[in-house]
Parts: C-alpha cells; structure tokens; sequence
C-alpha cells in the first residue's frame, strides 16, 4: 500500500476480493494459508470456461474463413461481414433476452426472467446453496458472467451456421433481422427444453455440446431460408443437372476448417463448465478422433465415388465428425466416438448430393455438416451412450439400454427441428414480406460485394497504380 | 481469316460460348480486362469515403474465325451478350494474315 | 528414478521444486497432501497469465493481417515483414532496458535498473512479503519471467500500431530502428509514470490495461510520423479531395479483426494478472459488450452516412470498442461498457472523416482507432468508474464521484501525449537526417515490396511455370 | 437433483467423480472443503497440458499456411490437403500402435503393449505410486487421455515436416502413406529411445521437447523422401544455377510463421506437463528469446549477404530459433537462449544456400529449420546446460560439465539421424515401387492440383460469372 | 476506325485516362499485361538467392478510334505516359474494320 | 511491322523466351488467358460433383516484329511451345501500322 501500489494496475488484494465474493469464509484462515480448496475450484473452473469460450469465440473466424472460401470472389466481403456483425448482434441480442428466455426459472417451455442478465444469482454457489433463478445452471461452480459469456459464444455459433445457407443472394439486412430473432428467440427457448431444465430434458434427451441445441437448430434455420430463398442463379442448369460453382480460395477453407477443429476443443471439453480431469479429456479425446475417422471415410468415400480426394469433402467431413461428436461426447466410449465419426464422413458426402439433388442450394453444405450430422449426433447417444463415460446416465441401445434413450433422442430432435423450422419458416417470410430476401438478379450477378456493401473484397491494385 | 474481338459482361460468358457451341466455331480465347465507357462507374465505399470505381469487370474474347462466318458471329455474340443497359460492350474486328496451329504445322484457315 | 525416469523428460519431483522457489515452505506439509493453497495460487495465477499473455502475442498476426488487408497488394510483404519483425526487436529492447525503465525502482518519472532482468526479486512473493526491484509489480503474485512475459508483449503492441500510420511509403530499416526507441525507452517512460508507480500513478489515474499506456502511446507514435513522412503519393488530389486507395484483401482484414478481437480477451482479462474469478469474467463482458456495441454502431453510422455498410467501417469499429474499453474495462459496470462502446463506435467513424480531412493519411484508421478511442477511454474512466466494479476505486463523474478521477484521466492523458508526440516527433526527425525515412517517389509507385524487400507478396505464377 | 439437474449438462458432482478416480481419498475430507491439494494439482496440470496440446495442435494450420504460401498456386490446394490429413491418419496411427510403442514398457529400443491404449494404467498416479504399463511418464500427473493427447499432436507435427520436404511433385496417396509409417512406427522407435525409457534416455541424453525427437526425425525423413523424389521440374537450370520458384503467398507465410510461433508456447512450455510456475514461465522466456534472436540474425545476414531483407528468411530465422530452442529451453539459461537463438539464424541461411547448392530441392526449406536446427539445438543442450535451470541435470560443456552430456546429445543425435533416414529410404522405395511417388512431368507442370485432387486451389471467377 | 495499343506503366494509368477525357475518347478497355524489354529486370530474392524477375508489370490499354484521332491520341498518351526512363512502353495501332455496339447495334464510328 | 499473337502453355514461356532471345527480338508482351478449343476441358471435382472446367489457362504472347522476321519468329516459337498434345495453341499476325516508342517518340521499326 506504498505510493508505488496506487497504480492503476493496483489490485485488492485477493484474500478481501473472495471474502466479497464468498460470504466470508475465506476470512475463517489465516491469510498466509492462500485461499480455500473451494475458492481454488472456483477459480480452475472459471480459467478453464473462459478459456475454452475463447476458443468457440475463434470459431466465428472459422465460418467465416470456410464459408468466404467456398464462395465466390465477388461476394466475399458480404460473407466475412455476415461472420463479423453476426457474433455482435447474437451477443447483444442474447445478453438482452436471449440468456434470460434460455435458463431463468420459468415453465417447461420458456424462461422467464433474466432480462439483462438482472434477477438474484449467487454463483459461483452450486447445488442447493445455489439461490437464485437460473437454477438449471446450478450445476457449474463459476461466476454468472462466466456462464452467460460461455452460453453466449454458442449462441453466435448457431447464428453463424446460417449464414453459409444464405450466402450468395440474401440481402445484408435482411439476414441481420433474422439473426436476432434466433440469438434472441428460437436458439433460446429450444435451448430451454433441453439445456434449461424444460420438458426434453426432463423426459432423459442428452444432448451435450449441442448437436441438436447449436447444430441442427442452425441447420433447420438456414433450411428455411433456403426454401425461401431458391437456389443461386446458374447453379442447376435447365436440364436440371447441377453447375458447381467453386468457392474462390482452398487456403480459406483449409484455414477455417483448422479453426473450428481447434474451437471444438473448447465446444466439447468446455461444456464440462469444470476443470474436471477425467471429463476434459475424454472429451478431448472422442472429439479429435471422431473428427479424425470422419476425414478418413469421407476423404475415401469421395476418393472412391468420384476418382479424386475432394478437399471440399475432406473439410466437410472433418466438421461432420465435429458436429455428431457434439451431443454424445462425454456419454460414449472412445472406440464408439471413432464409430460415429466414420459414420459421420460418409453422411456428409451423400447428405451433399442429396441436397444437389433436390435443387436445394447450400452454397458451403451447411445442411450437411450441421443438420444431417446434428441429427445423427443426437440420436447416436441413444445407440452408444455407456454409463462408465465420464458424463453417465443411461446406458445406449447398443449398451444394453434398449431403446429407451433413443428414443428421448429421437423425440428431442423431431421436437426441436419441428419448432425450428416452423419459427425459422414464418420469421423469413415475414423479413421476406416487409425486408425483401432476395437482391437483385443482376445484382446477384454483379456479386453483393458491389452491390450490398459497396466494396470489393479484392479491389484490383494495378488498375489504380 | 478475321480475329473478332468482343468485350462482354463476366456473367454472359456461358451463353456467349453455347450460343457459338452451336456454330461452327473451334474456339476462343478469354482474357479479363477492366473496361471504361458510357457505363456509369459503380459506387464504392471505402473507409468513410465514397468514390467512383471507374473501370467495370469486363471478358474479353478474341475467335479466330473464316471470313465468310464474321457477319453470324456477331450477331450470335450480340444476341447472347445484350442486356440492353449502358456497359454491354462492343464487338470489333481485324484481318488476321495467317495462323500456324502449334501442334501440327496447319496454316491458314486449316489452324482454326 | 530408475532407468525409465532418467529420460529427457524427467522432471524434479514438485515438491522440491516448490520448496527452492516458495523458502521451504512446502516442506512443512506432508509431500502426499500436494501442494499448499498458496503454491495452488501461484501455479493458477501463472496459468492465466501465461496464457492470456499467449493470446496478446496472437495480436502480432491480426495486425499484419488488418494492416495488410488495407494496404495495397504491392505493398503486402513489406507490411507483414513489418509487423513480423517488430515483435522481435521490441522484445530484445524491452528486455535490455524497456522492463526495467517500466517497473524498476527509480523516481517518479523512471525507473533505474533491471538491465536484462537483472536486480534482487523474490517474486512470486506478494504485497510486504516481496522483496525486490520491481516492487510495482509486487501485488501479483507470479513469477518475475511471467510478469516481464506478459508485460513484454503489450510493449509489443505498441510497436505495431505504428507500423500501420507510416504504411507504404517508409524505409523498412527506418521503421525498425524507431521501434528500438519506442519498446526500449519512449513507451517504458509514460508506462513507469502510470503503471510502475510513477506521478500519474500517484496522481489517481487509473489504466487498466492500457488505453493510454499502449494504445494512445502507439498512436501519438504514429501520428508524428505521418506527420514528417507526409500522405501517400495520390491520396489526395489536386482539388483537395480524398482518393481513397482501397487495402487488397477484405480476407484479411475479417480475419484480422477477429485474431485481435480474440486477442483483447487476453489483453484486458489477463490485465488481472490473477486467475481472479470475479474480475476475469467481469472484464471479459465489459471488453466483449463494448466491442459488439461499437459494431454496431460504427456500422450504423456508416450506413446512414454512407449509404452502404462499408466493412471496413464495422472492422475499424469493433477495434475501437476494444480500445476504449481497455482503460476503463475493470471499473465500470456492465451497463456502462455498452454505452462506452457505442460512442467509440461514432468516434471512429468521424475520426476517419476527420483525419482525411486533415490530409493526414493513415493508411489503416490507426489514429481513429488507436488514438482517439484510447483517449476516449481513458477519460472515460472518470465518468464512469464505480467503486463496486471489481477494480474498485473512486467513482467517476457519472457515479457521484465528482471531477477528481476525470480530472486525473484528463492529466495523464494530456501528459503521455504531450511527452510520446514530443519524444517520437525528435526520434523521426533524428531517423530522417540519419538514414532517410522516406522511400523515392518511383520506389513508392512501384510498391515497397520490390524496391525495400526484393519479393513480392503474390509472386505471378503462370508467367514462369 | 431437481428435475432441472437432470437436464443433458448435468455434471456428476465433483466429489464423487474425483473420489472415482482417486481411490477415495477426496471421501476423507468433509465435501463442502473441495477437492484435496493433490486433487487440486492433477486439475492444473491438466487445464495446462491440455491447453498447450490444444496451442500444438493449432500448429498444423501454421504449417500448412507456410508451406502453401512457400510453394505455387497451382499446387495449393494439394499441399493444403496433405496437411490437413496428415494429422487425421498420424492420430489414427499412433492411437492404434504408435504411442504403445514409444512409451510402453518393452526393452530399451521398444515398447511392447499398449496398443489401442489398452493396457493396467492408474495415471493420475505419479511415481512410485504409479501402476500400469506407461511408467516413462509417470513423472506427470495426468489422466491418460491428457497424456495420450499431448504426444498425439507431437506426432503429427514430425508427420507434417516431411510435407514441405516433398512438396509440389509427390503422389498425394503415397505421401499419406508415408506418413502412416512415420507417425505409427518410426517416430514411436526413436522417440521410445528419448522419451519412452529407452537406451539414449538411460545414456543421459536429453531432449526438452523435441529438437530431435520431433524436428530432426521429421527432417530426416523429409531429406530421404526429397532424395530419392529429385528436384522439382525447373529448380536447377541446365548450367547447374539455381532458378528460385517464388511461392505464391506472402501473407499465408506470414501467418504461418506466427501460427507455429504461438503454437511453439504450447510446444515448449507444455512439454513440462505440469504448471510448474518456474518452469513454464523460464521456459517460454527462453523460447521467445531464442526466437527473436534468431529473426534479427537470420534477416541481418539475409540483409548483408543479399543486399535485401528477405522476408522468407526472416520467418524461417524465427522457425529455426524456435526449433533450436526446443531440446534446451528448459537446460539452459536466458543468457544461453539468446546464443542459440542468434547461431540458429545464421545456420538457417548458410544451410538454404547449402542444400541449394547440393541440389537438395527443399521448397520449403524444412531442412534447413527442423534438421539442420534439429541438430543444433540437440547438441546446444550438451554446450549449454546448466544444472541452476529449471530443467537441473547435468551441466554442459560451456558451464564445467565436461564433454559428457555433449557427448550423450551427439550419439543420439547420430544414432536417431542414422535409424530414421535408413528406416525413411526404405520406406520410400518400397512406396515407390508399389505405387509410384513423383507424378508425371506433364502433370508436375499443370500443378497437382489439377492432376492429384481434381481442384484449383483459387478458381477463376469472371469467367464462370 | 484504329485500335490503338499501348503498353503504359501501370501507376500512369490515372494521368493518361485524365488526358484522354480532355480529348473526344469515348472508352478504353485495360488489361494487366507483363511486359519484357530493353528495361532491366528488377532483382527479387528469394530464400537466399538473387534472380531477375524479367518480366514487369505493365498495362495494355486497347483505345478504338477514328482514323482521325490516331495521331493526337498517341501524343496525349505519350505525354502523359512518359518518363523518360526504359520501361515506358510502346503505342502502336492497327486497322479495325468494323465495330458493333451489343447494346444497340450500332455500327461503325457510330459504335465507338 | 506485324504482331505476332502465341497462344501457349503457361509452362512452356521460359522455352519460348530462350528461344526469341537468341534471335533479334527486343521484347514482347504476356498476358494470362484462358482459352477453350479441341483440347478437352479437364474434369474438376467440387463438394462431389465432377464438371468439366472448359477453359485452360494459356499466356498469349504479342511480339511486335519486322516484316521480314515473322516467318523465322514463329517457327521458333513453333519449336520451342510444341508438345504434339492437344491444347498447343496458336500463332497468328495482323499487321500493325505504325508503332511508337512512348520512352523517346521513335516511330516505325525504329521503336520496335
Ligand atoms: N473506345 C473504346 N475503345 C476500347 N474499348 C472501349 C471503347 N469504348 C468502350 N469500350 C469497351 O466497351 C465497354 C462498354 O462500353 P460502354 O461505353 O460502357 O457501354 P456500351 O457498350 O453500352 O456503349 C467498356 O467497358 C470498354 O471495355
Ligand atoms: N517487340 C515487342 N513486342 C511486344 N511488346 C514489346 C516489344 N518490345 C517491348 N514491348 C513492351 O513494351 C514494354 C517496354 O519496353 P522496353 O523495351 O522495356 O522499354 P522502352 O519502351 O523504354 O523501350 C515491355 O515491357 C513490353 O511490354
Ligand atoms: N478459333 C479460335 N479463336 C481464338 N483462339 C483459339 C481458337 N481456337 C483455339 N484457340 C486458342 O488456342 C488454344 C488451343 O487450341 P486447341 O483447339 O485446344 O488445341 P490445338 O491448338 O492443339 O488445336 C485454345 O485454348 C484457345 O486459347
């Protein structure tokens, strides 16, 4: 407390900060003895949640890179400022009510409260020491602004995952809306039944990083948007055959598609919210292999059906593997996490075809990496859950569980996918209404660089000296 | 032999060359230029400023064709290539002496 | 220690290890209980330092990334080389004389001692217990490489800022050697004054993570040498009016602003210097809502000014609500982190204006992001701060705390820059009689890449096969 | 255990979960006083290597954005793949025999067991209290997963040096086998000789984190593929002169380059797998410095034997610093980094102009960074060494230890080159007469892009429209 | 009608289409082009050694005019182009035809 | 004066380029192309769907020549860009009129 100690980078000292935070038991010890066992829990699982929202935060960069790559040139800008403003309307959205809608007390169906982040909490309690209203979040010992920052991160995700549906045609504000109606609404009350304490949760679904609570819900979104939308200008030719339109840069696909691999390792490890040893890496571990085998058999599959080892495919595979490996990634058994991820590569590559099939127009094969590996995730804990994995609970099909979880599953993602695509369906007709969806078709072809932004991504450097 | 030379927009490419598919033209060569005319510059924006990009995207095509297929070449191009809007592009042509196909020695209208 | 544990790896048994470093204390408990509360501090506020401290490093490439994305392709490599190589020499500089100018003990206006880490220190020893030359560092309890670690690459920082204001038009070796001057003497003189328990320290003006101490320093740095170097050939045409000369890759820019958007939560929550629960998450919001508020709002201005969304706009935002927030990040309230961010938001986006007005060209907005939204945070510390905000201390104007803490802010932000500008201003002049600062005309059409570096950025490939 | 605990995040409690995997000593302490000390201790040093193992991974993106950007656009997509796929297929290798063989008990020249990572184990357990087949690392105290995990991206960062060796002219599904040898078979040998308990470890030759382990074996491996493939079409003019072929990327270098060097905090620091404060910090001190010594000498010398500051000189001074560093980080002092740092600059370039001059086609110029450094920083660690760093051991030639440990280093260094080159020849030339290793000369010249994956790395876009 | 041909540096491109829209020169057509001459390769580096990057960067500009043009086109490109230094490039022109206006079909100097 | 115009490989510029050096041809100007002609468009693969991507990149030479050089220039040419495989490329020449150097204003042959 000299001169030299009323710095700005002065701190109180800890041992008065957690008597402020913990009621004063820290204050029961002798100073010198540094903080409590229970104080030091706090804080490893606190470094350890931000951490890893660091690292699903990064994964904004990741879509936007993967998604930039895999369109065209004149329409890049557009697609990174989709990436960028996205995480920053979905952050506000959620702060004001997404978060409160998703966790505070309220019935089955919704939250009710929280608005702001406002209404009692004493986090970091947990269990029944816990009193205030975002009890289905009792069971992480971390401050508020850790949960909420940690739930907040997911919630841009899912927000994410449509814009690479919408690429190429949508108009800029018009998907802006719409992201705040899925931040601020439809992520948030889906993610009450099953993360929030509300009827799916209830009935036993599991559903642990998101597959279907981040993925399939993105999914379903940009399914929507899709339909209403219709394909790209010169994408299925008049004799109905598909005119691939490369995407402008392999370098930015390889790069987001690195990101996002290392941003699971927050999504998944993270979603323990606990600095617990045997869960993160067993986590850890069934996320990096599933996404390994997934890149295995969809780099084959593609190598295989087509003569060549389709990088597109390969990429896409890898976040196959990611995304089913989401929802039963701490209820699986290593061996059974390679299973689903090779399962997972091969439901990309048909899953892209068959969405080219059916004219419908996914510019990135979001549909196939989020939603048909969403569902697959989801329902592949009720056929490999084991109770000896670190997250527990019921055994899965294969395991001797029947078809009791699956079933929980099955209903969840049905469930889920039903008032998603029906809220997503209604909130884009509505924008379509009012906004307008769709730019210009010689704006389309002009690129939405120009006409959207007013900007070229790559403005042409010799031309202007 | 003539050489054709025809500015056109990017995105009318594909109709361009289906249009000649269908006409006995061998090929074509594609070069991308940055065009200036009558068509108004678009705006851009650029950190606060907005300013006018003068020069448009443009394909350039150049087709080797027999003299007696320059009057159909054109019009096939110009049909496929018009919208109608400041900025279509111009078609021009010049007489071509001779040509060597590389891979085999051909000349003349034998190298088309 | 058999054969097997004689491997590379071996490792001395911890407890040993903890008691040469913690004076024995260790010894007193039974080896198989672990390490003391104390030790388990040690190692968890060392965690969160280290790491934080790596994602402040992270910062280098999301500046080459945004300085080169907004300069022109012919210039690029120059401009990354810029941005490799000052991390470097600042580090050499910083650990020869930088830290111990900062932190040492001296007077009110130096500090004197600490060559290359040199000086008693028992850190990590806190408060009383510490007994040393760095005794402004004393109230964090980590290890002396881990205080200089972190410290180093916010010296770092500052450096790079003004790699972007003197962009495409200043000789490399020039720019090299003003960022000796900068790492090892300029920037550790306004740093001791407020962060090593100089007079602005004594003063009452409060910086968490360095609104003034990096980023305003930076741009004061940066805008002396535009000052001398002048705009770039054809930015400004003879009538007056600006030739915007657009950046080459939008790319690069998104992925730019999201490395140091990722970054800043190392650079403001790990200003905690402690795996403090309370302040780190605290600051994590405060740092991330101010950012997405200024998205938005540097976004909105843009488009209603403009016309369009001009993204580069929304990217230039997102830095200048990090930047604002840096200083007042720990003092504020959540509330106020949103409002502080929203006017960084319109700030920049009249700064730009402003300065291009002024013909004075900074390629890459550094002065509208870095100067005035480091001002603009640091006063803002004096209207808004509040006692009950983590950092605690004085309220500001908007609290009740009355003029006393603006006035402070007001001082120190009036002191550094009069001092930095003055300081950068002779060390330019100094570089241009000595060794030239400026490239030739011809040089500068023909980009920085051929005449200074030798290599191009993108080297043409069908041209040589 | 409401309803709402029973949602899919419900997390056992802690308690129990521990006393799980700590045979019940958590049951002794009352639950409301946490975790034990010790159990404590196990969550650190898992939050710290799992971090870094995350940081290490992270370098696979460095290594494929340095290596695309080093090499021609029209062979992009082609080595963008291959380092994307080799570290699936190393995981898959080295889960199935690899890390058995490198650190299961066995003789002194291999491990026997642990395939699939079967096989007794009781990590967290340490020392003598440790039971299973793994004791080579039982000096660390963390779940297997965690252990496991943090070789694995060790593994595949050796996979990834040979990549750049024999970019540009290689068959991509020959290299994918390769690499399934390298990373399940001839990595494991030679790192069980190091690291798993074997002979070399026994002989007291020491190897932080990996110089020759990793770096060298991995430069070995790529010198033989690169001997047997031949130059690239067009490196070496008829008159024996050199014709560089640029890369095609500056910026992807660039970010590569400060990819691998964040990844290298995860690489060095990590490798004390514990949160040891005194270590990780001294190490990643030495690290940087090394680093950034290494850049100042490589570009000095670049800048004085060229005329030019050549900027792929300075990226590849700061890998070999990074690389040179990496056996004695934790042996020697700050002082002696900075010496090696600067040494590992010089040899870089000396080594570029050498293998250039022997007509040893590198593109990237692996060799000259991860085995000619490799080397270096192998043999630095017997001249260097200091019992008084954090690492103890034995002293070095320069601090009185005698030849003895630079002997220890120099015999491992050859026995380790002399095993893994023969082993990689073999390899090769089996591959070679199997399947074919260079493509044809007509298709080395439209790229491999086009011949190997049937994709244009960048598409043109205007002419599709 | 000509189609004037000029090779120009690329950072002179501003001066010389300021100069044309002085004079009666509707629009022009760029293409980024690498020239290779009496001007000196400049050095580049690369990985430690020296090489002549022989080819420069260059424009072409492609101007169609009246015949009645062609001599005081040349000389405002000249004058504009110019510094006096090897490098600066070459104009040179050749007979067009016949031109056509895609949008309009206009013919001729009336296409121009 | 002529212009020769080279359709060739992209790999095939430096064997061009050694070849005109040894005659008298002071220069010569490229650009990247993309041509479409007998050679087959080579198939590409993208998200599991095989297509043919019609145009192969090419460079286009022009070399401003005497009169008397066009028959030697694109017999070398001829010899140094000659695979035998489809794809080649052409060599036509159209003749120029006059031909300035912007550097010094010489005319003709002068500023060739
Ligand atoms: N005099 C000219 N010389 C060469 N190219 C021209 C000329 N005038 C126009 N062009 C080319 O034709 C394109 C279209 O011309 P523009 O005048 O904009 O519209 P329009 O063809 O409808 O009259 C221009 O972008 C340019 O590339
Ligand atoms: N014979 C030629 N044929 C075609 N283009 C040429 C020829 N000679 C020169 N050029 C073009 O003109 C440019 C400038 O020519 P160069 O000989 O370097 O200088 P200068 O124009 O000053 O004589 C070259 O870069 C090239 O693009
Ligand atoms: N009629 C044409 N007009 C202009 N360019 C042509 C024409 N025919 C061919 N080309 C150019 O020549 C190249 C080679 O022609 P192609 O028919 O594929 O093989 P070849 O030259 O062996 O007959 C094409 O890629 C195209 O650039």
């Amino acid at each position: 407390m000299t001169t030299k100690m009323s710095g700005a980078r002065r701190w109180f000292p800890l041992a008065i900060l957690l008597t402020l935070m913990f009621n004063g038991t820290a204050f029961a010890q002798a100073p010198s003895e540094g903080p409590s066992p229970a104080d030091l829990k706090v804080m490893l699982d606190t470094l350890w949640v931000m951490m890893t929202a660091f690292l699903v935060f990064w994964m904004n960069a990741g879509f936007g890179c993967v998604e930039s790559g895999l369109c065209r040139a004149k329409n890049a800008t557009n697609i990174l400022a989709k990436n960028f403003i996205v995480f920053a309307f979905s952050a506000i959205a959620y702060w004001i009510i997404g978060f409160g809608i998703m966790f505070a007390e309220g019935n089955s169906f919704l939250g009710m409260g929280g608005l702001l982040l406002s209404g009692a909490d004493n986090s970091p309690a947990t269990g029944d020491a816990y009193q205030g209203i975002f009890t289905s979040l009792n069971w992480t010992g971390v401050p508020l602004l850790a949960k909420f920052f940690f739930q907040l991160v997911f919630a841009g995700t899912a927000a994410t995952i449509v814009s690479g549906c919408v690429a190429e045609r949508i108009h800029y504000k018009s998907f802006i809306i719409f992201t705040l109606v899925l931040a601020g609404l439809s992520y948030p009350i889906t993610g009450h039944w099953i993360w929030g304490g509300g009827w799916l949760a209830a009935m036993g679904m599991r559903d642990f990083a998101g597959s279907t609570v981040v993925h399939a819900v993105g999914g379903w979104s940009g399914l929507a948007g899709i339909l209403i939308l219709g394909p790209r200008i010169g994408k299925y030719r008049k004799d109905g055959s598909v005119q691939p339109i490369p995407g402008h840069s392999m370098a930015l696909v390889f790069l987001g598609g690195l990101i996002l691999w290392l941003g699971w390792f927050g999504f998944n490890p993270g979603s323990t919210m606990a600095a617990d040893p045997r869960a993160i890496t067993h986590v850890a571990m069934t996320t990096n292999l599933a996404c390994c085998m997934a890149i295995l058999s969809s780099t084959l599959m593609a190598w295989i059906m087509l003569g060549k080892p389709d990088f597109s495919m390969t990429v896409n595979g890898a976040l196959a593997g990611l995304v089913a490996i989401t929802a039963p990634c701490a209820f699986v058994s290593v061996t059974s996490s390679a299973i689903i991820g090779l399962i997972a590569g091969v439901i990309v590559v048909f899953a892209v075809l068959f969405f080219d099939k059916r004219k419908i127009d996914d510019p990135v094969g979001a549909l196939s990496v989020h939603l048909a590996n969403g569902i697959w995730g989801t329902l592949a804990v009720g056929l490999f859950a084991t109770a000896d994995a670190p997250g527990g609970g019921a055994n899965g099909l294969f395991n001797g569980g029947g078809f009791a979880s699956l079933q929980a599953q099955a209903i969840g993602t049905l469930a889920v996918g039903a008032f998603t695509f029906a809220l997503a369906l209604t909130a884009w007709t509505i924008i379509k209404l009012v906004l307008g969806l769709r730019v210009d078709p010689e704006d389309e072809e002009r690129g939405l660089d120009l006409s959207e932004m007013g900007m070229e991504a790559y403005p042409h450097d010799p031309v202007r000296g | 032999m003539k050489k054709l030379e025809c500015i056109i927009r990017p995105h009318k490419l594909e109709e361009v060359r289906d249009a000649l598919d269908k006409m006995d033209v061998h090929g074509m060569t594609v070069t991308e230029v940055r065009g200036f005319g009558r068509q108004k510059g678009h705006t851009e924006h650029y950190r606060g400023v907005e300013y006018k990009a003068e020069f448009q995207p443009k394909l350039k095509l150049e087709i080797l064709v027999r003299d007696n297929q320059v009057a159909e070449t054109m019009k096939a191009v110009q049909d496929a290539a018009k919208t109608g809007k400041f900025g279509d592009g111009k078609i021009f042509f010049t007489d071509v002496q001779d040509v060597l196909r590389i891979r085999t020695g051909d000349r003349g209208e034998q190298a088309l």
